[in-house]
């Protein structure tokens, strides 16, 4: 799974890409999140709070509800401020 | 039509070729946002535009589809630079063009709405020996939410 | 700013220099408005402006005052040509620069609304070997009616 | 009384500028155009209906009640078309 960081969350994990294999029982993005933020102090503080946190999954915003798999490209940042 | 870029644009010939060589266009409303130095004359260095390559443009178009499809209009047109940009300069264009005003400018407000609040860019503002991130302000929340029709709920929803 | 005049004005060149040297304005709006061929691809072979000269640059001058009284605005910009046009030209552009989004629109659609509706012109159309006065739209009177406040009551009553 | 007209009023007339001097029961802008339309045929289609004319005095819009004398500039006009 390929995972995208943007802006603050980009700087707390200290990365703006990685591929990770979590284990099966992580099939939403919320457990995903629940998951990441036990990989390293910079993933738990970047997912302190998953209530700031936006998803994308293959480039559509995506709820903590929805799904994701192994082949999936999902992005998380905060709130975006275009315009 | 979308345009991500990290150069300048002209604005006067983005808007001249939304209606060169047509007669049945009667209305061009537009809008320029330009880096504003909030802290006070002088205080933002400079601010840099991050965003999502990819999902950038594929939202670009999504909103562009959603525009051309909820008003009468004949085009529309958006350009929203990423990269390093200084005060005063220019960040995004929105053009709507119809054959009457009341489209071209509730499109165009709409556009700028959903930017604020749909489209994957983060500001980095350097003010003095600082940067900090924008946060997203609930007011463009707000905006935004006045244009939620069924309709838009339901593509909010997709995968 | 106001400028009533038969040449073309350059869109770029106006909308840049009302921010020039600026870093406090973020927004602008603005709206161009194009002679439409109504009648139909090739039918309209002209339209002629007339207007008041005197009362046209008054009336403009208090439309200028009023928007920048009722909005937080930097500058208003209201361009307005006559004489006789082609289909496709520019017969009119209105911008307002602000710090924020929300009052820029707002105030250029007001322009837009008041001038259909105030500001003393006249549209000749020439169809084939026949010119008629374009009549004044009741839309456009409704349109006007929305930005109606008791201030903007009294000053239609003023003498 | 200087008195401009514009666009069809100014057509049906047959002239764009005019200066009148009035009797002096005429003292508001009804009134002046009562008057008017019985100075010619052409005044007389031109205000045939009162209703669709619109009225400057000074270069500011000006109702049926509104008060005239000899040194107004008074135009009349079809509904303004701008923008």
């Amino acid at each position: 799974m390929k995972l995208l960081y943007f802006s603050w969350i980009r700087d707390r994990i200290g990365m703006g890409e990685e591929t990770v294999q979590p284990p099966d029982d992580v099939a939403t993005v919320g457990q995903l999140v629940a998951w990441l933020a036990r990989q390293s102090g910079g993933h738990a503080e970047a997912f302190a709070d998953p209530a700031i946190v936006c998803c994308a999954v293959n480039q559509e915003f995506a709820k903590m509800e929805e799904a994701v798999g192994a082949n999936d490209e999902v992005a998380f940042f905060p709130p975006v401020t275009g315009g | 039509m979308i345009k991500v870029q990290e150069q300048d644009f002209d604005v006067g010939a983005e808007l001249a070729a939304l209606t060169r060589g047509r007669t049945d266009v009667g209305a061009v409303a537009s809008f320029i946002g330009l880096v504003r130095d909030v802290a006070g004359p002088g205080a933002l260095s400079a601010m840099t535009l991050e965003h999502y390559p990819g999902m950038t443009e594929r939202q670009l178009a999504q909103l562009e589809a959603q525009a051309l499809d909820r008003w009468p209009l004949d085009r529309v047109l958006i350009i929203h630079r990423f990269g390093r940009l200084q005060p005063g300069q220019q960040i995004v264009l929105c053009a709507a063009t119809s054959a009457h005003r009341e489209a071209a400018f509730e499109a165009c407000a709409f556009l700028m709405d959903w930017l604020k609040t749909k489209a994957p860019f983060w500001k980095l503002e350097e003010v003095g020996d600082e940067a900090h991130w924008v946060a997203a302000r609930q007011d463009d929340e707000d905006a935004a939410a006045r244009w939620q029709t069924d309709r838009s709920e339901t593509r909010e929803n997709e995968s």
